[in-house]
């Protein structure tokens, strides 16, 4: 096992590799902005040293500080966590090329799997239900009319290299997809430096079914069931857990199975998630898979008991990965919430600043992920989640009973957070039912439902 | 490193109100400034801790140390990248500045060896050095103060 | 179910039950003393209502005023929680007089099981091993020498209405035995107001084990497995683990096996514990019954996946106890520390006072049960805990790891806590290799061994 | 309830400076107090919610309700236990006090009923009733201010 890697990333996810390290009796060596200064996670690494200022790109996707900060601390590798450059095959490269290594997958599939053609062409390959569409880019307008006619409307524009919903545009005609063709390239361009889009079948009311991987490079991998992550807004994520209230069991198996091999095919290694669309049919579709670990990976760990932040760290370590598939079991019902320093009155905007009182919820069936505390303030130049709020009860009723129970205790003070909505959506029929799609929360808890009373 | 690059970060600067951007990658360095130049004295936020003269410490000793002595008419020099600070050229020159030179804004003041690259790091000040606060082949983190000022 | 219910207690236990009621749709009405006004748990509560004055006698040891309580606010039932009325047969009588179900077992079995020696008497006529003594009251001190000599010394001096290490000597001869036996009836007088005593063969360097168990009016009785609560100071419980780590397996379904004869044989139902002494060979004996929930339920409830406290609501509702007894599991390895608010370098002296900092732990395989937050004020009227600290995972290393590092995340300031105490014994060779008895701690750690540094 | 239980709460008022015990458990009533009698104005701490009149409120209505007006000169007499309160010793009667009286120590300002027993009330102040705050048949907490008084 390593003696001491360097946590390259901030925030809960900062906070949840330290407590893995020394759960695993390894030395954390945290970074931080200017920005982060002072945060007291910081203080439960081994050590802590700032790499840059507030903007993320002259810190946390500031590789060559990073590798820095690696060098004079004598680290022995480097976990990225999610965003920033966790998905940087470049940077994990260059973390291993200065003898480093880089916590993750190889950079080999980091590439081949973060580009959607190549990935989606792996995924037939490996007898993994795709959407039907362009098998690779789209080169035209004309030639995207002459295949959405072929597969029929409404279809979907995406960008290859694309992620977060950006040059994505689902058009339901010829006129629509004309007029998106050309901005949605240009989005494209700006957003990931590479205008290649990409045509498919829109599938309808999806619901956004993810399935969980650890690999050894051995060649050995393994699922961990399933997460539903239809509640999302804006294609971000709200509402997480495992099992997916969609699908039957027969259905889980296949699209584990099918995440498997093509984990294999990829030669993944490490954790990684491989998400599908699931529509009414219970038919799946492969759309992508995530080479990093996730915000919602907790869902997971709780229905299986596994650590799977552990499990990236002894895996890159060289340990072989130990769990069988038969004793990975799927046991009770695991939700999260992702609790954001967002105002949902105010379409969202974000709402940073110090927050006076924090009362976090507790008790049986709770667990609380968060680097918040009273007296910390709300950085505006990150992203607005400030803490993950998981249950896990025996079935899915009494973890919606619980979790109701455990936002009604969360207090946050005086800044804005998302709470209020995730109250509605744990008191809504349809998400108690289990029947919701991906769409679900902006038809119905749009602007307009923000009304003051 | 591209244009584009640089757009997204000049956005940044103007949306943060960012007076100073500064990156160095591989063979790439870009800085970038709005407004007059950034010094920071301790009022305006306490120092960052200074790093122990061993660049790889043991695991046993750890890279912080209690903060050099400030003061608060001073104004300093900071390090402006993670990496190693040395006070001279090579081993056998003298160092570039000591206490009581005077710097102008383009005086290289050190160099700070990050990713194999030594980098010439320069005063962007006006005044007289009053104290040297890193020591050669120190291991320093961003934001670090190296020197302190007396402006003029 | 009913619609609503009195909790009769503070503190932890107090939001302990409430969030119980929650989670069951049960509406909780808290009662407070004057000292607790304010407290942020009674916010959860549906409503709250102020019973007396600061000390216990005058509101939470108040059976009229708590009683009064429920009348005027029209609840069906009362949870006493532990503590306080919790084990007082005439308040569960008094309740059920009143037509307000008491949440516990029959006021019969609580007499039984409350009087040591009936208890005992219970126990051999349901084959439950005790320690060779005095099969009832011993009259005169010449009796109590006689009897000493016959099973030999050392003996245990133990008062018939005894709790809490009052009127209880341990005596290794004839000499010691005569001069404290007069004490030690005195003793019992004044804190039971029953001098009634009796004397018991010593078990030297015991392990303190418990069995929890479920039953229901219909005789329906289980086992949840056992707790091992052998780090005591001064008899009181710092930290309870599941399972044991001194018993063999064969050992563990004997002791769990026996707790369930005597439950059956004493016609118990609700939440209860057998607790017993156990030696190096694992030849266990008897100690008593406690006819309540317990500080460290949720240790139970983390190995087993079973909410203990919501079972004693819903047997006292009338639910039948659906839980078969091959059902329950004993999953993984659970461990409590037990914060309270004394100070160790000062022989355990209480730190009331105000709370100007708590930063809780969380994060995997945490759960945190406390009522206090930033800007609490610990009470010097009731007991000093002010916060359960319990870590579930795999393994007891792993718990043991988990442990270590949710006592470093914990901060609490400026009063002073046990957690540094609690750290010295995850440190500690014997605790890590399961080896410790219940003089542990005030051999290891007396006043000495906190000396400034 | 002793005389061991008396000198338990002795003791436990010496330990912890209490003024006042007041105790009602099924027939037995026990008074303990210390010092001067207790006034607590409203400096001393905010007065309880006042319960509404419904002794027994649906579920949906909560008891706790706005706490009566208080100002800072007054001082109150206050409820010594849970229970329901009467103004009057029965229906037909006037009410034992109104505003504007005055009372003694030992004057009797109103019933309140625990446990299907009926407990005279005393004002244990001197002065003169400036307002009523609870009403007749109104479900009371311990403490909660039942008259204010102007003290003379």
């Amino acid at each position: 096992m390593f003696n001491r890697i360097l946590v390259a990333n901030r925030g809960e996810i900062a906070l949840r590799i330290i407590r893995a390290c020394r759960d695993l009796g390894v030395q954390a060596i945290a970074v931080y902005s200017r920005a982060d200064r002072g945060a007291e996670y910081l203080n439960l690494a081994h050590d802590a040293i700032c790499i840059g200022g507030e903007s993320p790109g002259s810190s946390y996707l500031n590789a060559a500080a990073i590798l820095s900060a690696a060098e004079i601390t004598d680290v022995e590798a480097v976990h990225p966590g999610y965003g920033f450059l966790a998905e940087n095959a470049t940077f994990a490269q260059m973390c291993r090329d200065c003898k480093i290594e880089f916590i993750g997958p190889s950079a080999e599939s980091m590439r081949l799997l973060g580009n959607k053609v190549a990935a989606k062409k792996l995924a037939k390959k490996s007898k993994t239900p795709c959407t039907p569409g362009s098998d690779g880019p789209v080169e035209s307008e004309d030639q995207a009319v002459d295949l959405a006619s072929e597969i029929g409307y409404p279809v979907m524009i995406k960008a290859a290299a694309g992620g977060g919903g950006r040059g994505m545009r689902a058009v339901h005609n010829e006129a629509s997809l004309r007029s998106h063709f050309r901005n949605a390239r240009a989005e494209a361009e700006n957003a990931f430096k590479d205008g290649t889009l990409y045509v498919e079948k829109l599938v309808e009311r999806p619901r956004h079914v993810e399935v969980q991987l650890l690999g050894d490079p051995s060649g050995h991998v393994v699922h961990l069931w399933e997460r539903d992550c239809s509640l999302q807004r804006r294609n971000q994520k709200l509402v997480e857990e495992s099992p997916s209230p969609h699908i039957s069991a027969r259905t889980r198996r296949k699209i584990c199975d099918a995440a498997v091999r093509l984990a294999r095919a990829a030669g993944y290694y490490s954790a990684g998630t491989c998400e599908f669309l699931v529509d009414d049919q219970e038919n799946f579709f492969f759309m992508e898979v995530n080479t990093r670990i996730q915000v919602e990976h907790p869902v997971t760990e709780l229905v299986t008991g596994v650590d799977l932040v552990q499990w990236q760290i002894r895996i890159a370590a060289g340990e072989p990965l130990k769990l069988k598939q038969e004793e990975i079991e799927q046991r009770g019902a695991a939700i999260e919430c992702r609790i954001n320093a967002e105002s949902p009155e105010e379409d969202f905007r974000p709402s940073p600043g110090p927050i006076q009182h924090l009362f976090l919820p507790g008790g049986p069936g709770v667990r609380v992920d968060t680097h918040a505390y009273s007296g910390y303030t709300v950085s505006p130049y990150y992203d607005s989640m400030i803490a993950k709020l998981l249950v896990h009860r025996p079935t899915r009723d009494e973890a919606i009973a619980a979790m109701r129970r455990a936002l009604a205790e969360f207090r946050v003070s005086p800044i804005k957070t998302t709470i209020p909505l995730h109250q509605k959506l744990f008191e809504h029929a349809d998400f108690l039912r289990g029947c919701v799609d991906t769409g679900f929360v902006e038809r119905t808890f749009g602007p307009a439902t923000w009304k003051p009373a | 490193m591209d244009i584009k690059d640089i757009k997204d970060l000049v956005e940044l600067m103007v949306a943060n109100d960012l007076s100073r951007i500064e990156i160095q990658q591989g063979e790439t360095h870009i800085l970038l400034r709005r407004g007059q130049p950034i010094v920071v004295s301790s009022l305006a936020g306490a120092p960052a801790a200074a790093p122990p003269a061993n660049p790889a410490p043991a695991p046993s000793a750890p890279v912080a140390a209690p903060p050099a002595p400030v003061s608060a008419s001073d104004t300093y020099i900071r390090s402006p990248m993670v990496g190693t600070f040395y006070s001279a050229p090579d081993p056998d020159s003298p160092a570039f500045i000591k206490v009581g030179d005077r710097v102008e804004p383009d005086t290289v003041v050190c160099l700070i060896e990050a990713m194999k690259v030594f980098n010439e790091i320069k005063a962007e000040v006006r005044g007289t050095i009053t104290r040297v606060l890193a020591s050669n082949a120190q291991a320093v983190e961003y934001d670090q103060p190296l020197f302190a000022v007396a402006a003029s």
